[in-house]
């Protein structure tokens, strides 16, 4: 199978204009990225016989290494599928439901939709007094409250309201993850709107680079998009702040509206290669 | 007496000055080799520099880098070849075809372009190139053929300055000479002038080459990056610099061990281009 | 007619080459203009307004710094190899090859390495020092390379001129042959400084990418370039990042505006 | 007979005068020579019989120019052969930076000719009539830069003589070189004017005295007295050009 | 009396000797003029004068330069000091880029002179000394480079003479100018040589004749005749001086 000699057009297209002949564009996201590990070993792209576990992603999927680069191909390319963190999601695309389930904080919450990670943070050691406080503020009910606000499911369910020290202040970083870096934005703002005499800092450049940067105590605190490793774990002290389900988007034009979780690994393994086979 | 002494202590601030360099270039190599060269030895050089499967999240990862090795070599030629011929044409335009009016403008232009940054045109490929590209091969318009055109424009700054002023550098007599014995204009400037520059001209390819071939951030967005043998220009394809900047936020252990590896083995690419550059402008020199 | 034929491909390629530069320019400002909000220019980040304030500021304190740290060093060392240094010298083989290497090196490789120096073997943590370091040591060859060509077109017969009198090698530098080189150094400045306003792959890894304004050499932050990067990654700011596209063309034709203004007026009184 | 006749000239640098109603004739198969101080104009007028000054802007011709009673300035007469016909060597000696055979070979390849037995035989004439043969012959492979000054002049003047023109104009030809190279050059140009007619600028009166056969003194852009070489220099009519002579100016 | 003594000099640019064993006295305010054909080492020599050739790589000297019997080339002789003693104008006016006055001012300036009004003074002196005062008197500011050649060439001579040197050493100063600066530059150098001692490199007979005292010839590096110049023109004792000066080569 081979991506690129698509356009064979003319026998199937169907009411809308769609041409299901259509090759299929799979869009990937890199090895490493918390959304692909999670989504393989979901979807069951990942195999793990023993000790060796085996990533089949397809070799001709288009690799992006951002949220936004699977987005903007898909948005452009009528034959393209790709998976997206839930909270990015936007009209440029369409979500398909999975063996009929939307994908929505909800059915995360509830787990009908299966195709969920966490996001994470984690620290080294004991927390400053202010890096504390703000850690305790995120798994606030005024925390999870954002993480909701969001898109996200709150990964704390009934937590405690937080409760504001006086005259808080200092600096604190918090490094990792992209995918974690809008949420934890908003966080930050709130936080700092109540604690106006603290500053932090947040440095986005991915989630190993965060959990390195926490265990090796340059930053307060880590943030991950995925499962901690058991090196990190041995290190940190890590807890989700909240849940992200990951979309599986196509283009809107494309008549697809639901694909069982077996389709979407045949998609991904690159054994179905046409819309065709996907789309009775 | 006072300003000799203060002649010779800034002779020494000079050269200290002048050894930054140095120090510079052997701290990047220390670095850098220190980080990846372990790697590579314990996974083996060779299956590391010829292993065709790159798979880190498997269990046992494989670590083989010849697609991008092959990637890079093969996004750089095409690059050379949509590049420099019409980067050299252009600077024989810019500096023997172009009235004076009009250079006062293209000249800023072509260091517009060179101030360009790498994630703009990036952005300009994603929006303005894919989509023809899908239009025309199909796929999602993000291969091989999408970097080589991004590349080759991308390289067009760096040729053109320099090869202008090569040619701008060239003796007027030798154009005079040429004209005095009845040739055109143009047989002139392409039989006489421009082979004269021929030493700029190459300089200037061999920085256009470097150029493509360290360029990132614009080919991550538009490549595809697959790692896969290039086998098409319809096919995506995954460079050197991409392998490491789109894994290296996510990577640890050996994983991030090999994008570093991955590094080395750029810089040692950069070296040798430099390297056999060198020594052939120093042959035309002579 | 061959020469028909000559003229015809160079024309073409004139036109191919400005075609694409009108078209990459204009695209962006298509692309970007309408989402250039006043809440954009907000002193502060926030995840509403996106503002690129910070990164604005953040990109003249890195560039800023850069170039005061690389400009002497760079000018120094032209300094020494044309003005000082004897032919055949070992050093100064050596220096050349240093900064041709360092020319040629790729923006991720220094990336790396100020990861793997300064970030972390330093421990200056993902910060302003880093970055600056790291892009001081990238532009180096281009302050380098332009000085000493600003210096060897300087015409002998000054020097000459200047020795005659019975004027010292420091004197002749600085009194006489650095007022003629400077609108070639000058470029050469600008040009690092367009390197550093550009550069993405070589902060990414060193300054860090904080949204707020750095409040020390050791603190993070992102120049306008990684602003447009990391906007962009996440898919939800993609029209904002385009506005900052726009910025960030203006600011490079500010910066190549002013080289050609400034290097004018000073070839004016020479000429 | 004349070869050229240079009738009611008048040359413009933009608004700058620099050639004043000059009327000449220069003989066939004879040496002119143009002399007088730096600026007067010689090089302007030397440039105008090729059409040289074509390339520098805002320069204007007013007059006639003929080379064998036709205008050369009139409108549909091709430079290029204008050119093949009126030969030109410089003051510094300009090889172009190749072998010394495709220096020579390259005027006639310019017109046309492929050949390559044609080629070698016009290169060998050329280098045997500018007296250069001899030292080159087994080295035509050479870079022509690597030969010293004199040795690049003469390859300029066979490079001159290869597009087989009518007339060579030398802009004082010997004025960088040595005074040996400077003697073999004077006499392979009064060799030469057997088969071309020569013009030549030059500063050194002995040099014009020993080698023209006719003289024209020249001062601000005008020709202030021209005639039979031996005449001006014993007995000059004007007195600007006896003081010129005699050194005292210039 | 000797300002200057030349004995036993050899000069060698790596293993070209380019001077041999050069003799040669020059006496105080007078003008001696050095000339021989092109090559033949003029300049080299008069550039040891003020060791302008310290600055040449290669350049290797023995013999001995006496400047009011002392050894220029010895140890510890501060060859800035020597500069500013023996002053220098070049074949190409070379003024630096700067205005007028700063020109003027910057070989006091270096000799660590700051106050204005000794500097005002000083410039107007040399202006004055070098001819060219009442031309540029209200122009002080205007860029040297604006000036014409002639002028250019006699504000390096009042920039020379700004350090208040006691030897002028002049390589071909006129040859670059039209005749009637080089007119004024003779007539100047007459004029100066009451305070100082003058050294001229001139390709131009006529000039040597014209305005110097003692004339050196030189040919191949070596000095062939010296002697008073009216005798070395009417009556050379060398058979080379006489072919060079009558013309017949050169
Ligand atoms: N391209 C030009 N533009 C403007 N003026 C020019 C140009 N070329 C020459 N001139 C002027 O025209 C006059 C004649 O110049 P030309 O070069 O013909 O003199 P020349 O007799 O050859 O002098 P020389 O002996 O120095 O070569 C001079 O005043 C010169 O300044
Ligand atoms: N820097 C140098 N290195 C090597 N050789 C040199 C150097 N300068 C001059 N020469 C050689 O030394 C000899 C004398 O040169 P010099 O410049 O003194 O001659 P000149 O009499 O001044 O001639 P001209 O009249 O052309 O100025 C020449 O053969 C020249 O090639
Ligand atoms: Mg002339
Ligand atoms: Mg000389
Ligand atoms: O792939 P990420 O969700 O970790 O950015």
């Amino acid at each position: 199978a081979c991506g690129a000699d698509s356009s064979s057009s003319g026998s199937s297209e169907n009411a809308e204009g769609f041409d299901t002949s259509q090759t299929i564009n799979v869009i990937s996201r890199e090895d490493g990225s918390g959304t692909r590990g999670a989504f393989t070993e979901i979807t069951g792209v990942l195999v793990s016989e023993g000790d060796t576990e085996t990533d089949n992603t397809y070799s001709g999927a288009t690799i992006q290494n951002s949220t936004s680069g699977v987005m903007t191909t898909v948005a452009g390319d009528p034959a393209s599928i790709g998976y997206i963190s839930l909270g990015s999601l936007d009209d440029s695309i369409k979500a398909v439901t999975i063996e009929g389930v939307e994908a929505t904080a909800e059915t995360v919450q509830d787990s009908s939709y299966a195709i969920a990670r966490p996001f994470n943070i984690a620290h080294n050691g004991e927390l400053s007094e202010v890096a504390e406080d703000f850690w305790s503020y995120i798994m606030s009910a005024e925390g999870q409250e954002i993480v909701v606000g969001e898109g996200y499911v709150e990964a704390v369910t009934d937590a405690p309201a937080y409760e504001a020290t006086e005259g808080m202040s200092g600096n604190i970083s918090v490094v990792g993850s992209t995918s974690v870096t809008p949420v934890m934005e908003v966080l930050v703002e709130e936080y700092t709107a109540l604690n106006p005499e603290v500053t932090i800092d947040i440095t986005s450049n991915g989630s190993s680079a965060g959990m390195t940067a926490a265990m090796d105590g340059s930053a307060d605190i880590g943030m991950a998009s995925r499962e901690l490793k058991d090196e990190e774990l041995d290190v940190l002290t890590a807890e989700p702040l909240a849940i992200d389900g990951i979309a599986v988007v196509v283009n809107p034009e494309n008549t697809i509206e639901d694909l069982t979780m077996e389709q979407v690994k045949q998609i991904f393994t690159g054994e179905v290669t046409t819309w065709d086979e996907v789309s009775k | 007496m006072k300003t000799k002494k203060l002649d010779g202590f800034m002779k020494g601030v000079f050269f200290v000055s002048a050894l930054t360099s140095v120090l510079a270039i052997v701290l990047i190599c220390i670095f850098i080799f220190a980080g990846g060269v372990p790697f590579m030895v314990e996974y083996g050089v060779l299956d590391f520099l010829f292993g065709q499967k790159w798979a880190p999240s498997n269990t046992p990862a494989s670590f083989g880098i010849l697609p991008m090795i092959m990637g890079s070599l093969a996004v750089t030629l095409g690059a050379i070849i949509v590049g420099v011929p019409i980067g050299i044409l252009t600077s024989i335009f810019m500096a023997e075809f172009c009235p004076v009016w009009l250079h006062k403008i293209l000249k800023p232009a072509v260091n517009l372009m060179a101030a360009i940054p790498s994630i703009v045109y990036g952005f300009f490929a994603l929006q303005a190139i894919v989509p023809i590209m899908r239009h025309l091969v199909g796929g999602t318009g993000m291969n091989m053929l999408t970097a080589i055109l991004l590349l080759g424009i991308m390289i067009l700054p760096t040729i053109i300055g320099l090869s202008e002023s090569s040619i701008r550098a060239v003796p007027r007599s030798y154009y005079t000479g040429s004209m005095a014995l009845g040739a055109t204009h143009e047989r002139s400037v392409m039989k006489v002038v421009v082979p004269a520059a021929k030493s700029g001209i190459i300089s200037s390819v061999i920085l256009g080459i470097g150029r493509a071939i360290g360029e990132t951030m614009a080919v991550v967005l538009i490549a595809g990056n697959q790692p896969i043998m290039p086998e098409s220009l319809t096919l995506g394809v995954r460079t050197l610099t991409t392998n490491i900047v789109l894994e290296m936020a996510y990577a640890s252990g050996s994983h991030r061990e090999a994008l570093i590896a991955t590094a080395v083995v750029l810089f040692v690419f950069i070296l040798i281009i430099n390297g056999t550059f060198l020594i052939i402008k120093k042959k035309g020199a002579r | 007619m061959a020469s028909k034929l000559m003229r015809g491909l160079i024309y073409t390629a004139a036109a191919l080459t400005f075609g694409s530069l009108f078209y990459i320019v204009l695209f962006i400002l298509i692309k970007g203009i309408p989402f250039l909000t006043p809440e954009m220019f907000a002193w502060k980040y926030t995840t509403d307004n996106v503002s690129l304030m910070p990164s604005l500021i953040t990109t003249l304190i890195v560039v800023g710094m850069t170039l005061l740290i690389a400009t002497p060093i760079g000018v120094f060392t032209g300094f020494y190899l044309v003005e000082y240094a004897k032919k055949g010298n070992k050093a100064v083989g050596l220096i050349r090859i240093a900064t041709d290497t360092l020319a040629a090196v790729p923006s991720i490789v220094y990336g790396l390495f100020g990861m793997l120096f300064f970030v972390t073997f330093l421990n200056f943590q993902y910060s302003v020092l880093a970055g600056v370091l790291t892009s001081t040591i990238m532009v180096l060859p281009l302050i380098i390379r332009s000085t000493e060509e600003a210096l060897l077109s300087v015409n002998d017969s000054l020097r000459e001129a200047s020795f005659a009198l019975g004027a010292g090698k420091l004197r002749t530098i600085f009194k006489v042959i650095l007022p003629v080189a400077m609108p070639g150094i000058l470029s050469g400045v600008i040009l690092a400084s367009g390197r550093v306003v550009g550069e993405t792959a070589a902060l990414l890894y060193t300054l860090g990418s904080s949204t707020n304004l750095p409040s020390g050499l050791f603190s993070s932050g992102r120049t306008l370039a990684l602003h447009m990067y990391v906007l962009s990654s996440e898919g939800m700011h993609v029209n904002e990042s385009y506005a900052t596209g726009v910025v960030l063309i203006l600011f490079v034709l500010i910066i190549n505006g002013l080289s050609t203004f400034l290097s004018n007026r000073l070839t004016k009184g020479t000429k | 007979m004349s070869k050229l006749s240079i009738k009611n000239m008048n040359l413009f640098y933009d608004d700058f005068q620099a050639l004043h109603n000059v009327n000449l004739e220069i003989p066939k198969n004879q040496i002119t020579a143009f002399i007088g101080p730096s600026g007067c104009g010689k090089s302007t007028l030397i440039k105008s019989l090729n059409r040289m000054n074509d390339l520098i802007e805002g320069c204007k011709i007013k007059g006639d120019i003929l080379l064998d009673e036709e205008d050369i300035y009139k409108k549909d007469f091709d430079v290029n052969v204008l050119r093949k016909k009126v030969g030109m060597v410089f003051q510094q000696p300009n090889p172009f930076p190749m072998s010394i055979y495709d220096n020579i070979a390259y005027g006639p390849r310019t017109h046309g000719i492929k050949d390559k037995k044609t080629l070698d035989a016009l290169v060998e004439k050329s280098l045997r009539g500018a007296a250069i043969w001899e030292e080159v012959k087994n080295d035509l492979k050479k870079n022509a830069l690597s030969l010293s000054g004199g040795q690049q002049q003469r390859i300029c003047i066979a490079r001159a003589l290869a597009v087989e023109p009518e007339i060579l104009l030398m802009d004082e030809p010997t004025s960088a070189l040595d005074p040996i190279s400077t003697a073999k050059i004077e006499e392979l140009v009064t060799v030469l004017k057997e088969n071309y007619t020569i013009v030549m600028v030059t500063h050194n009166m002995q040099q014009a005295s020993r080698v023209s056969d006719k003289t024209a003194f020249f001062l601000n852009g005008k020709i202030v007295e021209t005639g039979e070489t031996r005449k001006i220099f014993t007995n000059p009519q004007q007195k600007e050009t006896e003081d010129y002579i005699s050194g005292r100016f210039g």
